[in-house]
């Protein structure tokens, strides 16, 4: 079996599995959670083998035409290098984990069935995209993978968040895909193929007329689909799907397609500077303005978004300054990671019936009644704030260290100011970060007050794949750097990863100030936290289903916090810190309103004018010509008034006009 | 197989549902008396749409797919010399994709209606009319000769006039004469037009004239014959302006005629400017390729935007004049694709022809049901405030309608895509001497149409598959799942989506040959 | 000085002396048959226009003509060529149909007279298309139209037929002085009369009565387009038609038609091709107006008005006399063969007229009134009528499944385009959609479910001719008398010889659908 | 004598017969007018004749058929007038406007006085 088979194998057997859940659906419930499990699982296993076979070697291509289009035609096509089939593990890996865990989580959902096999096509799809070798190809696994979301978020369609999140999700990233599909023709027009190789070499070749209005095209799609900047509003809220779909889709593949796509094709961005420098600022913005509005999130999912856009913000501001190893070493670790804590919320929110930290705050032994969850969901925090010896740290601080080189005008043709943008971006995140990681923790496990109700015990293989993901989340960050054991830049472009001493001391110290701020903050506040606030999922007696507890809590917490995403809680040290900028942060700094107002109301109110336009325009001029020939044709019949002397003189006076005209006219 | 068994199998397909129509009215001979005379002629109807359908693969089967682009099964008899007027049948690339989904759609109408015949008098004339239906469309796309293809135009008018006007809903005579008036008054200019492109250039053979390349014609014959004919061809595959017959058509025409109507009929104008306008009005065409496609864009924003108006809350609007708006938008795609000019485009709007078929065809199925189990399908009354969850009450249905959205919305992988990008990427690169800025802002428009159209499709699923926990578990409307006889009209449909999706050169395959020779070469 | 006795080419002149004798046979014939075997007189007539028709067949190998000038030139007044041949098909066939549909009424009827009648007028109408001077054309014409106006007036008792009868009367009698002034004013210009030499004299005619010439052509061309019922001078037929028996006001759609456009193209086509230009767009005009007038006044017709089923047969016919004159306009711009389309069309409109008429004899014999709403589903009480009827609705609209009423429309089209006439081509198409509306409306009529089939359409009773000039029976709309529901329920065997007449139109369209040459390869030209 | 003297007759008669034709009431009149409408042309081809010295009187052999014709339409011209006024009691041609296209479908006319006609 060569590799490309093998290769052709991984995105296939989850399709499959897909397929056969929908057909097997109702008839055979027995085999449900194995056929949704276990395609994903070789699938992974298989991409583990790939990624052996193909090493650090060089770039492996196939390709069969799929069809012509009368231009450029398409085809189906592999490209596999170092940065794919890690990818791909990692997607295998993270796949296969919620897979397990979603058998425990949704264990008696009524429409398992249709989620595992829409979570087995959403697999299918990542692996596409990080195969692909063809744009085009790349771009259905794109657009599939966008409606997987979709259906996923929809998935608690009882409830209204869950309604507005999913087309929410699908219209911004479709917004983004807008833009994103003519970067994509203007790409293939002036490199006569959607092939990858053909479009790198025409780049490397100077082929494309204007790579800055394409590179922006492509930005857009990739800001939709990776929750940057201008287009990240609909991640929050995307929260409103069950917890491993954020786990799986919202974490660590889906919004890292974008950070791939552009880490695939960086020389095409290269060629512009002022691409690069739009991307280094988008980078920035959205690591801050997450970093803040994490702070001021009450739910702790919505947390963990804002801190995944922070985190891609960081992905984007390596690749800013040129580095894509940094970028996929970061995604790769964060991905790892950042799925862990996404399950872990998902077991905290079962245990303590209600997602709101500040309900959490107020119990106490919560951490007590779910060991492993605190122990692995610290470790990923930890990670998260880039504390060695960490994974987070060693990504991280490759990130950090791309930035001061690019800073220090030592990387080709980046300009010195992005390096200095991207640097001090990312020294004030690691604070924010640190801040808001230590306030998660405290808040969630470090609560007093009354015992919390028991909401039944946790299904065993939820925790079980917490300790799964709990080993790259450490291990991974230094094995990378046991050049024996696995050499890491080999796979990727070859530049050492190895962190630097400044960045690392400047990365330690920032962190250590973020976790003593909030750990003070905390203590500060922590008599406010005795006044009550807030209620707890009333579990009933028999064991509630996970998924059945979060659908409600969701449900319920705008109905009693006031607000989806913040709660008014004077115990909040987060609130304490960021004073006056709480309110704006929790709502994300009010973008939703800004582009209701922008987008959205525009364009109903065009909808409104089309509809007068067709009901009393064209309406009148279409029944207008009808009455046109009806008034004719009164006027004649009353013209037949039966007095034979009228006919007489119509008929001589009809002759005299005649002769008149005929005679002289002519 | 050779080409005279071919030429014997098209006669056949064009001729076999004329014999069947006759025969539907005649008494049912005593073998086939079935259960009752309805069921009887019903079941008539399934069979001879049904070896329709079987004659017509066989003939794609039988199709030399090597060389798409050369005329095959072509018979070519002399009819009324008096006007220069002769029998010329023939299919290439272009032809045979739409021949087969009129096959199959009639077929998939027949099975349906055998199951759920619509209210309405005997289904003996219901049976009659679609077959004299089916053998209206399949001539036009199998004809060869200009008057030919007048005539069978005008042979679909009466029988769709009667299929609204005497099973439709609501308004159905109004909209029916308004259908019919509107549909003729195109249909005869586009005559006029036809009738000049003979007489100066002294033939009605399309293949003739195809291969002259308007080297014949003068620059003003051209450009008046081309008007004429586009108008004709426009008002049937609504462009923009001329589109007000399609709603209220489709809002009161019965589920089996808006399927027909929608998925066969407006293709006989796209179909029409592609066969037509390309090859034998070459400059005129160029000429007025701009403002094609401005009207085509229009069209895309335009439907789209009205689709978004009916599917707000609290505007009374219907759902199956929702997607006839959809419809008109889809439809501009096709033009804008034709009015590119080039290969790519003109395949992409072949294949976004066939791919709107299925997939409108599919969704019109999908909302007839929602109107025989709700009894209306006025988007307030069934979904109210929070919407009707059909993925509660009838999962399979509600899945199904999603799966139509999504396909209509123009997932890649689903058939509704290529049609559209390729399209769009035509438009991206028209052919040249086309003005290239104008056709990037359409294709921008366009591709913010795809956005608008996703936007009003999943409001739609929104507001009838989901919903509050306490409708998904109302149970006073009993609401059946969907039935087998359903099931077997639909899963072609599905099945040939995804197909479609996942393997395009399926049909660019036949396409692209014959419309690069259409093109001139180019 | 030759022998004073001309020589007559008696097979050439066959169509319209059978005609002629026939009538005088039937009239003496009438004295003595009996009261019981009058039916056979009809049968007799019949018998004779076969055998004219078939008198027709020798003079098909080549032309012939006789009563010709034995000094210079050598012109003939009677010319047997193709066109006379097609248009004396038209007009015996035209006949043969009314008589069919005037059997069944014949107990109402004085048989002897009608037939006398009908048959003189079938002879002159069989004389028109063979004169080739301007006298002869003038005599045909009213040998045409007298024996008409008393047909028109043949119920004697009934009120609305002397009424018809009397405008009818004026208003052709008129038309025929103005036509006969033009005629005057025309010799005046060129001292001759025969067509042929009247082309030649106006060629040269001296400028002083260039004017008077001119003027003449122009009222000459009224009397003709007075009985084809071109726009202006139309104001009679819907009068006529409602108050004439139903078989008459047949036979003046047809055959009244055929007399006036053969007319007419033998003064435009062959009298006065140097004013081509004159001439061209008068008559490109009046059929614009003519049909027009027609589809419009057609569209508003009542359905529930009386006699609403002849009077939109009679407007439906003013509009194709509209389309009937685009070939003759169109002859002015682009030579004499485009006359042909003309024929064609008139071929195919003279079948499918005659048999919706026989449709509407047919329901009027249940429902005298024969208003529109009678026809309301009728597919459910005569299948065949009502689909044959809807047959030749579809035909005269133009639309498949009337296959040769499409061809014939394509045909008319075609002339128009080739002659320039862009503007004429798109008003008859607004014109053909106009027209669809009123023929579809009655064809849905045809086909929707009757309304309370147990309550009959109110039937007004028909005045019964009682003897004598009794007094005229009241028209109170009451419910049906005794007698009227007997009939009813009495007729509804349909007759032979009205199931023959609609049958033959049937299968004759049906035929010609199939293989429109037979029909249209006259449109090809070479008939004058 | 030239020929603009019976021209000129001929156009006043067939006016003044135009005038009769369509202002008197009774229908015998008008059909007089008629009458010397006709006999206008046939002055007309009379003249035209001379005035062409035409040597086979094509205008004089057609003013003979006009002649007869005019008689044969006197004659049906005249039953018909007197069928009308024995169905309707009046020869009055402005009253006989019973197929006029009446707007009210039901009646079909008002019936005539029998009184007058009896008078």
């Amino acid at each position: 079996m060569t590799v490309t088979t093998l290769a052709v194998l991984v995105p296939l057997l989850p399709f499959l599995g897909a397929a056969a859940a929908l057909f097997l659906g109702k008839r055979a419930p027995g085999f449900a959670q194995p056929v949704a499990v276990l395609p994903t699982a070789a699938a992974f296993v298989l991409a583990a083998i790939v990624a052996a076979r193909q090493g650090s070697g060089p770039a492996t291509d196939a390709a069969h035409r799929l069809t012509p289009t009368g231009s450029v035609p398409i085809d189906l096509a592999l490209h596999l290098d170092g940065f794919a089939v890690l990818i791909a593990v990692l997607v295998g890996l993270v796949a296969t984990c919620v897979q397990l865990y979603s058998t425990g989580y949704l264990r008696d959902d009524p429409r398992y069935v249709s989620y595992s096999a829409l979570v087995s096509l959403f697999t299918a799809a990542m692996f596409l995209v990080v195969y692909s070798g063809d744009l085009m190809v790349l771009l259905v696994g794109w657009e599939v993978m966008g409606i997987c979301s979709y259906f996923l978020v929809g998935h608690y369609w009882e409830t209204e968040a869950a309604r507005s999140a999913s087309i929410k999700a699908f219209l911004v990233t479709k917004l983004g895909d807008v833009p994103f599909l003519i970067g994509l023709f203007a790409l293939a027009t002036d490199a006569g193929t959607f092939r990858i190789n053909g479009i790198l070499t025409a780049a490397t070749h100077g082929e494309l007329h204007h790579p800055t209005l394409i590179a922006l095209l492509l930005l857009a799609g990739v800001a939709g689909k990776s929750a940057q900047f201008p287009l990240h509003t609909w991640l929050p809220d995307a929260m409103a799907g069950p917890t491993p779909v954020s786990a799986l889709i919202h974490a660590a593949t889906m919004v890292a397609a974008g950070i791939y796509f552009v880490a695939r094709l960086l020389p095409v961005f290269e060629t512009s500077s002022a691409a690069m420098a739009v991307l280094a600022a988008m980078a920035a913005i959205t690591m801050i303005g997450s970093g803040l509005a994490a702070l001021a999130q009450d739910d702790i999912k919505r947390v963990l978004a804002y801190s995944t856009i922070g985190q891609l913000g960081y992905m984007a501001g390596a690749l800013a300054v040129g580095d894509r190893s940094a970028a996929v070493f970061h995604l790769l670790s964060h991905g790892a990671f950042k799925a862990l804590l996404f399950l872990g919320a998902g077991v905290v929110i079962h245990s303590a019936g209600t997602n709101s930290l500040a309900a959490m705050s107020r119990m106490g032994d919560l951490g007590k009644r779910i060991p492993d969850a605190m122990w692995t969901m610290g470790i990923a925090l930890a990670a998260l704030a880039a504390l060695p010896p960490f994974s987070g740290f060693f990504s991280k601080e490759s990130v950090l260290r791309a930035a001061e080189h690019a800073a220090g005008g030592h990387t080709a043709h980046i300009p010195a100011a992005v390096g200095w943008t991207v640097l001090v971006a990312g020294l004030v995140t690691a604070v924010l970060t640190a801040g808001y990681a230590t306030r998660l923790f405290l808040l969630a496990f470090r609560g007093q007050g009354a015992t919390v109700a028991d909401h039944g015990r946790e299904p065993v293989v939820m925790n079980a794949v917490l300790w799964v993901l709990a080993i790259p989340t450490i291990g991974f960050g230094m094995i990378s750097l046991l050049p024996r054991v696995f050499d890491l830049p080999q796979w990727f472009d070859g530049e050492a990863l190895s962190p630097t001493l400044t960045t690392s001391v400047l990365g330690i110290g920032l962190a250590l100030v973020g976790i003593l701020a909030m750990y003070g903050a905390w203590q500060a506040t922590a008599t406010r936290r005795r006044v009550p606030i807030g209620a707890v999922v009333a579990a009933p007696p028999q064991d509630l289903e996970p998924a059945l507890v979060e659908e409600t809590a969701i449900d319920t917490h705008a109905k009693v916090y006031g607000d989806i995403a913040a709660a008014e809680d004077p115990g909040d040290p987060g609130r304490l810190l960021l004073g006056p900028l709480h309110r704006h942060a929790a709502h994300g700094f009010h973008l939703d309103a800004l582009y209701a107002a922008l987008f959205v109301r525009p364009v109903l109110a065009a909808a409104g004018l089309v509809r007068f336009l067709d009901r009393e325009v064209i309406e009148t001029y279409v029944s207008g010509t009808g009455a046109a020939p009806r008034l004719l044709g009164a006027a004649v019949r009353r013209a037949q008034t039966g007095n034979v002397q009228t006919y007489l003189s119509v008929l001589l006076a009809g002759s005299v006009v005649l002769a008149v005209l005929v005679a002289v006219g002519a | 197989m050779n080409d005279t068994v071919l030429q014997y199998l098209l006669a056949a397909v064009v001729v076999l549902p004329l014999l069947g129509a006759v025969g539907a009215l005649l008494p049912p001979p005593p073998g086939l008396r079935g259960k009752s005379p309805d069921q009887a002629v019903l079941r008539h109807g399934v069979t001879v749409s049904g070896v329709v359908l079987a004659l017509s693969i066989a003939l794609a089967a039988g199709f030399d797919h090597d060389h798409p682009a050369k005329m095959q099964a072509s018979t070519d008899i002399s009819w009324i010399p008096a006007l220069g007027i002769r029998i010329h049948l023939g299919i290439d690339g272009i032809s045979l994709p739409l021949l087969v989904l009129t096959a199959l759609l009639t077929f998939l109408c027949a099975v349906y209606s055998y199951f759920k015949m619509p209210a309405g008098p005997s289904p003996k004339a219901f049976v009659a009319l679609i077959l004299v239906l089916e053998s209206g469309t399949l001539a036009t796309f199998a004809v060869l000769d200009l008057i030919l293809f007048f005539l069978a135009f005008e042979l679909v008018l009466i029988p769709m006039y009667f299929l609204i006007a005497r099973w439709g809903g609501e308004g159905r005579e109004k909209s029916a004469l308004r259908f019919i008036l509107y549909t003729l008054l195109g249909s005869v200019v586009m005559l006029l037009g036809l009738l000049l492109i003979g007489i100066k250039a002294g033939t009605f053979d399309m293949v003739a004239l195809a291969t002259d390349n308007g080297s014949h014609l003068s620059h003003t014959t051209q450009l008046i014959a081309a008007l004429a004919i586009g108008l004709g061809l426009a008002v049937k595959a609504p462009m923009w302006p001329l589109h007000s017959w399609l709603p209220d058509a489709h809002t009161s025409a019965p589920t089996v005629g808006s399927v027909l109507l929608a998925g066969v009929l407006l293709k006989m104008g796209t179909y029409g400017f592609v066969r037509i306008l390309l090859p034998i009005t070459p400059e005129a065409t160029r000429t007025y390729a701009p403002y094609l496609a401005a009207f085509a864009v229009i069209g895309i924003i335009y439907g789209s935007l009205a689709c978004l108006a009916l599917a707000r809350q609290g505007t009374g609007g219907d759902l199956k004049r929702l997607i006839a708006y959809s419809s008109v938008g889809h439809m501009g795609f096709v033009l804008l694709g034709i009015a590119t000019l080039t290969p790519t485009g003109v395949n992409g709007a072949l294949f976004a022809n066939i791919a709107h078929g299925l997939i409108t065809g599919l969704l019109f199925f999908l909302v007839g049901s929602l109107k025989d189990r709700y009894g209306s399908t006025d988007l307030d009354r069934l979904a109210g405030q929070t919407g009707a969850a059909l993925y509660g009450r009838a999962p399979r249905l509600g899945g199904l309608l999603a799966f139509g959205a999504v396909a209509s919305l123009g997932l890649p992988g689903l058939a509704g895509f290529w049609g559209e990008m390729l399209a769009m990427f035509g438009a991206f690169k028209p052919a040249v001497g086309l003005h290239r800025g104008a056709y990037l802002t359409f294709t921008a428009i366009a591709a913010f149409g795809t956005l608008l159209t996703a936007a009003y499709l999943l409001v739609v699923v929104r507001r009838v598959c989901m919903g509050e926990r306490s409708t998904a578990e109302a149970t006073e409307p009993v609401l059946a799942d969907v039935q087998t006889y359903e099931f077997a009209a639909w899963t072609p449909l599905v099945a040939l989506t995804v197909i479609a999706g996942l393997w395009p050169a399926l049909l660019l395959g036949l396409t692209d040959p014959a419309v690069r020779t259409l093109l001139g070469g180019s | 000085m030759g022998t004073l006795v001309q020589s007559v080419d008696w097979i050439a002149i066959a169509p319209p002396v059978i005609a002629a004798a026939l009538a005088l046979i039937v009239l003496v014939a009438d004295l003595f048959v009996s009261e019981a075997r009058k039916p056979l007189l009809g049968w007799l007539t019949v018998g004779g226009l076969v055998l004219a028709g078939l008198s027709l067949i020798p003079l098909l190998d080549h032309d012939r003509s006789t009563f010709c000038l034995t000094t210079a030139g050598g012109d003939c007044s009677y010319v047997a060529d193709h066109f006379t041949l097609v248009i004396q098909l038209l007009v015996i066939g035209g006949a043969l149909l009314t008589a069919l549909l005037s059997i069944h009424i014949m107990d109402e009827l004085p048989a002897g007279e009608y037939w006398f009648l009908l048959l003189s007028s079938a002879s002159g109408a069989a004389l028109l298309p063979a004169s080739r001077d301007l006298a002869t054309l003038i005599i045909a014409l009213e040998v045409a139209s007298l024996p008409a106006f008393a047909l028109v007036g043949i119920k004697r008792g009934d009120r609305l037929s002397s009424e018809a009868a009397l405008k009818f009367f004026l208003s052709s009698v008129a038309a025929t002085a103005v036509t006969l002034l033009g005629v005057s004013f025309l010799y005046a210009a060129t001292g001759t009369l025969h067509l042929t030499a009247l082309a030649h004299g106006l060629t040269g005619v001296d400028p002083q009565l260039a004017t008077l010439a001119k003027a003449g052509a122009a009222l000459t061309i009224v009397g003709f387009a007075f009985k084809l019922a071109v726009a202006p001078f139309h104001f009679w037929v819907p009068d006529t038609y409602t108050g004439a028996p139903l078989p008459i006001a047949a036979y003046l759609s047809v055959v009244g038609k055929a007399a006036g456009f053969s007319g007419l193209i033998l003064i435009t086509v062959v009298a006065l091709k140097p004013y081509a230009d004159v001439w061209g767009p008068a008559v490109a005009v009046l059929a614009a107006l003519t049909m027009t007038v027609g589809n419009a006044a057609a569209l508003r017709q009542r359905p529930d008005a009386s006699r609403s089923a002849v009077r939109l047969l009679a407007w439906s016919s003013i509009g194709q006399a509209g389309y009937l004159l685009v070939p003759v306009a169109a002859a002015a711009y682009a030579g004499t063969d485009e006359i042909g389309t003309t024929i064609a069309y008139a071929l195919m409109y003279g079948a499918v007229n005659l048999g919706a008429f026989a449709v509407v004899a047919l329901v009027a014999r249940s429902a005298p009134d024969n208003r529109l709403t009678d026809y309301r589903g009728l597919y459910a009480r005569r299948p065949l009528a009502a689909l044959s009827m809807a047959f030749f609705l579809l035909c005269l609209a133009g639309l498949p499944p009337g296959i040769i009423g499409l061809f014939a429309k394509v045909a008319v089209f075609s002339s128009a385009v080739h002659a320039g006439l862009g503007w004429l081509a798109v008003i008859m198409a607004l014109n053909v959609v106009v027209a669809l509306v009123y023929y579809l409306r009655w064809t849905a009529l045809l086909f929707a479910k009757p309304e309370g089939a147990e309550a009959p359409a109110p039937a007004v009773t028909l005045p019964q001719p009682s003897a004598g000039g009794g007094p005229p029976p009241d028209f109170a709309g009451s419910t049906p008398t005794g007698e009227a529901r007997g009939r009813t329920s009495a007729s509804l065997r349909s007759p032979t010889s009205l199931t023959a007449a609609i049958a033959l139109s049937a299968v004759l369209g049906i035929a010609l659908s199939g293989a429109p040459q037979l029909v249209l390869r006259f449109a090809s030209g070479g008939l004058l | 004598m030239h020929l603009v003297y019976p021209a000129v007759l001929s156009a006043l008669l067939f006016s003044v017969g135009l005038y009769g034709v369509l202002a008197r009431r009774n229908a015998i009149l008008v059909l007089m007018s008629l009458e010397v409408m006709l006999n206008a042309v046939n002055l007309n081809l009379v003249a035209f004749d001379v005035w062409l010295r035409d040597r086979l009187h094509a205008g004089q052999a057609l003013t003979l058929f006009v002649i007869v014709v005019a008689a044969a339409e006197i004659g049906i011209g005249l039953a018909i007038v007197l069928l009308v006024y024995r169905n309707r009691g009046t020869s009055d041609v402005d009253r006989l406007t019973d197929l006029a296209d009446s707007d009210d479908p039901s009646v079909v006319a008002a019936p005539e006085e029998k009184a007058e006609a009896a008078a």
